[in-house]
């Protein structure tokens, strides 16, 4: 097992050499906070030399994924980053690029959505990239973020996948943080990260279209396909999470990630840097004897239904921390949990809507949601609506 | 876990501070963690930073609600932002101030600790940039950190003539502390 | 045949698509009045003229009858001639 | 002499008598196979990419509607940094694409100083989705979203100058064409490859549907335009005029008469004056950009 270099770092910095240590290509973004520290990161590591790439800082988000998307259809490997506005800007690109099977890796510095205007972090923004096509992994802190990056570019460019994967990584509480990150030598990414190798590419020597139209008789063809391959990545995820745990000794889960849930009664679920609060919560909690964990969803899409069905099934009861609302439903995760949970003698659900726009979820705040949850198994009957975790009711 | 709160101006360095901190910490072997209060540092406003020290791994992302060190850069600062909010009765508040822990009446359980970082930053650097003054005092009030990690992480930061400068205030905050200690 | 990733196809696939049975009219040559100028061939939309040995050919396979040719020909050498089909 | 090799395959579902399909199959003829075309979303994308029926016989992207400009930068970056930059990288797209929604994208294109030949082909309003109007619709055109009507004389704003506006970057090579001289618009676009930076080139295009004419005078139409002014056909290296096509110019009439688009200009009472409004346009475009050929030398030869 390869011993790596660890030292105090931002989170965004993390990334950054993430992205240095895949040896990208091509970068193109636009500044919006709090995504900036790593364009500008990136922009100082090719100023420098040290990463040789070409850096195109452009005209909008749209065009840096655009830009990504024209040269990762060229052959190279290609990143962009934004949060936010700007992801949303380029929600259109990424349909496009999913449906055409190019593999771009994608950072999500997640922030709120406006308006109200915020530049506090939740899930809001990439939340709605759900049905885009694109593979996308949640990660908990700096060290997450360095390490899935890495692993983004080898899943999605697996010839067996080809799909651009999305990076969530929260904004502020890992884009801003500094925190000890273990970084690999460069000759050992490269052992576990080859060179971009396309199935296809604008080459002139051999031409393709890219971008064809299909028509009534071959589109929900294409889809179904497209679909398949997203079934076909969940395997993806595990394989090279479990690969880059055994060369790098890493483990932040494949799909998902278990804590303390053998024996939990009650099992927190949630994506993103909450985890980290939460498994520190479940650690005092449990020497309590309150038998609760943690079952963190590192890969939103595709949506890992069956493990959580095997991890669930457990519990007597589940809450479900959503850091993004559809408004006029509820939670987008629990939507997906209790769907996974369907047709199943299993827990109840509970929904809990948690740091959205930056509101801080405490080791306290988790205490009362689990206090909930342990009414519902004692069978008290308790309000079934998603709670606002933190509400300040004064104002509402 | 310890846990260190830094008020301080939009260009006053808190956020470099929590860094270099969390650098020098993680040196000594342990666990660090240091951010800045969400949302945008402006110049000149009020601005805090965050620094968590302990034995194991941080995983712990909410913000610090009941510090056991504040560290207040600026005296202006106490007519605008409750430095003592949340502070641990034994814990402690370190001001950047030439007026004695009396003259400044906070009203607190804790131990007060008044130090002129900005003169010494003036002798040594000759302009009023007082956090690694700052960090010097801290570390010998409270034993956290070792000068030994702190002087690297300082010259990580301040390469070259500049890093020498600010370990020399550093140097010299740490030893004026442990003097009147 | 099988659907490939993405919708990435191979070039010039369109062949397999013969637009001739759109023309409601027929571009005639005639031979004599023809000297291979290549007007024709150059404007063609739909790359249905080659000139061959100073004589322009029609590629009624593909030709769609739009009249361009006919239209621009200096020397009146090609006459739309209404399709029977 | 024009290559016989068809790199725009026929069997395209191209409307006949197509301006764009004529000028798309030029302009390949021109650039050779060493070449990488991206085509935002128009009229040429949709009727020569349809699945596994491409007429693309050279590698070729269809992205979205407005990013023609960020894709083919992106592609250019990447020729760059694979060792490839000898391959050209071109785009074909039609006014919607360019005029209106991929403008920013352009703009950052011609800032970033790519090395990238933009090809517009101007029809003059969005006909794949129905003849709705662009900004580069010309003042009083009819189309299906400025019709002619009781309180209107049709498209009611002048068609925007986009050469100007690429002249205004700083783009150092800029040049208009037309269907009508496809030599000169091979050349052009042979030219702009060798140029070191952003090249934009306008090609106007008619379109028998949406204009309104017979199918057989895509090219009579499209001369019409440039011998009667309204579309002058030049040359900007480096910000200046270079090069200008000469024309003996003809009323604009000539023109507008033989297009449905135009028709109620004809037809109603006051049509005479907006044909006169556009009339003057063309004048000022004469006069402004000297257009007019000089006319010839009149000499007498006396017997002694």
């Amino acid at each position: 097992m390869t011993m790596g270099t660890k030292r105090v770092m931002e989170g965004s910095m993390a990334i950054a050499e993430a992205i240095k240590a895949a040896r990208v290509q091509v970068i193109s973004a636009y500044p919006i906070t709090p995504q900036t520290h790593v364009a500008e990161f990136l922009a100082e590591m090719v100023a420098n030399g040290e990463l040789e790439a070409e850096y195109l800082k452009v005209d909008a988000e749209f065009s840096a994924a655009s830009v990504v998307f024209g040269s990762a259809a060229t052959g190279a490997r290609s990143y962009t980053a934004s949060s936010s506005q700007g992801l949303l800007l380029m929600t259109e690109v990424l349909y496009n690029m999913a449906g055409m099977r190019i593999p771009v890796v994608i950072t999500g510095m997640n922030r709120s959505v406006s308006t109200p205007v915020s530049i506090q972090p939740d899930h809001q923004d990439t939340i709605t990239f759900r049905d885009t096509g694109m593979i996308q992994l949640y990660v908990e802190d700096s060290q997450d973020a360095y390490n899935t990056h890495i692993q983004a570019f080898k899943i999605g460019e697996d010839r067996d996948i080809l799909l651009p994967v999305l990076v969530a990584a929260d904004g502020w509480t890992i884009s801003h943080t500094f925190e000890p990150v273990e970084t690999f030598p460069q000759e050992e990414i490269d052992a576990f990260l080859p060179p971009y190798n396309p199935l296809y590419k604008l080459d002139p020597k051999e031409p393709v279209t890219f971008g064809a139209i299909a028509m009534a008789h071959n589109l929900m063809e294409f889809r179904y396909l497209h679909h398949q391959v997203m079934h076909h990545a969940k395997k993806k995820v595990e394989e090279v999470a479990r690969e880059f745990k055994e060369r790098f000794g890493q483990d932040y889960g494949g799909l998902i990630q278990e804590y303390r849930t053998d024996d939990a009664e009650v099992i927190l679920v949630a994506m993103g840097s909450l985890v980290g609060t939460l498994k520190d919560a479940v650690d005092e909690m449990r020497e309590t004897g309150t038998r609760v964990g943690v079952l963190k969803i590192r890969c939103y899409r595709p949506f890992p239904d069956e493990e959580i069905r095997r991890v669930l099934s457990r519990a007597r009861t589940v809450c479900v921390l959503d850091r993004s609302i559809s408004q006029g439903y509820g939670g987008p995760l629990t939507i997906d949990v209790k769907a996974a949970l369907h047709n199943q003698r299993g827990p109840q659900v509970l929904s809990f809507m948690a740091g959205l726009g930056g509101k801080d979820v405490t080791i306290e705040s988790v205490k009362g949601i689990v206090e909930k949850a342990q009414k519902v198994a004692d069978g008290i009957p308790v309000d079934e609506e998603p709670e606002f975790v933190n509400m300040n009711w004064n104002i509402v | 876990m310890k846990e260190i709160r830094i008020h301080g101006r939009g260009g006053q360095g808190s956020v470099i501070t929590a860094e270099i901190f969390a650098i020098a910490a993680f040196e000594d072997g342990k666990y660090s963690q240091a951010f800045p209060r969400f949302g945008g540092e402006r110049r000149g406003a009020p601005v805090e930073a965050f620094i968590r020290i302990g034995d194991k791994p941080i995983r712990l992302k909410s913000q610090v609600y009941n510090p056991d060190y504040v560290i207040l850069q600026d005296t202006s600062l106490l007519q605008v932002v409750d430095v003592l909010q949340g502070l641990k009765p034994d814990g402690m508040i370190l001001v950047n101030t030439e007026k004695s822990p009396e003259e400044l009446g906070l009203q607190t359980q804790a131990q007060v600790i008044t130090f002129p970082a900005t003169q010494i930053a003036l002798e040594i650097l000759g302009a009023p940039i007082t956090n690694t003054a700052i960090m010097g005092a801290f570390l010998a009030a409270t034993d956290l950190i070792s000068m030994k990690s702190l002087e690297p992480a300082v010259r990580e930061k301040f390469p070259g003539d500049l890093g020498d400068k600010n370990v020399k205030a550093a140097r010299k905050a740490y030893e004026k502390m442990r003097e009147a200690l | 045949m099988k659907l490939n990733v993405g919708a990435v196809c191979g070039p010039g696939g369109s062949k397999k698509n013969k637009t001739g049975h759109w023309r409601s009219f027929r571009p005639k040559v005639d031979p004599e009045a023809c000297n291979g100028c290549g007007i024709c061939f150059m404007y063609c939309p739909d790359a249905s003229i080659k000139i061959v040995d100073k004589i322009c050919i029609i590629d009624y396979e593909y030709c769609k009858g739009c009249g361009i040719c006919a239209h621009e020909c200096p020397r009146d050498a090609i006459t739309m001639e209404e399709e029977r089909k | 002499m024009i290559p016989e090799q068809e790199l725009f395959a026929p069997g395209h579902n191209a409307c006949a008598g197509c301006g764009p399909a004529a000028i798309a199959r030029l302009i390949l003829k021109a650039t050779g196979d060493n070449i990488i075309v991206v085509s935002p979303t128009g009229c040429l994308e949709t009727f020569s990419s349809l699945y596994d029926l491409s007429s693309w016989e050279v590698p070729w992207m269809h992205p979205l509607f407005e990013n023609g400009a960020s894709v083919a930068s992106g592609v250019e970056a990447a020729l760059r940094i694979l060792g490839k930059a000898d391959i050209p990288v071109i785009v074909i797209g039609g006014d919607g694409g360019t005029y209106d929604i991929g403008m920013g994208a352009l703009s950052g294109m011609f800032e970033r100083g790519h090395r990238i030949t933009y090809i517009c082909y101007d029809n003059e309003a969005y006909m794949n989705t129905g003849v709705q109007r662009s900004s580069a619709t010309p003042y009083a055109a009819a189309t299906t979203t400025t019709p002619f009507g009781r309180r209107s004389i049709g498209e009611d704003r002048p068609k925007k100058n986009l050469a100007a506006i690429a002249i205004a970057h700083d783009v150092p090579y800029v040049a208009t064409a037309s269907l009508a001289y496809p030599r000169d618009l091979m050349n052009k676009v042979k030219k702009s490859l060798t140029v070191d930076g952003p090249r934009f080139i306008l090609v106007h295009s008619p379109c028998p549907v949406g204009w309104g004419f017979d199918s057989a005078l895509t090219v009579e139409v499209s001369r019409l335009a440039v011998q009667t002014g309204l579309m002058p056909v030049y040359e900007a290296e480096n910000g200046e005029i270079t090069k200008v096509f000469k024309i003996i110019p003809r009323p604009v009439e000539d023109f507008l008469k033989v297009q449905r688009r135009f028709k109620h200009l004809f037809t109603s009472e006051e049509g005479r004056e907006q044909i006169e409004l556009i009339q003057a346009a063309a004048n000022e475009n004469i006069t402004k950009m000297g257009l007019a050929k000089e006319p010839g030398r009149k000499v007498k030869v006396d017997a002694s």
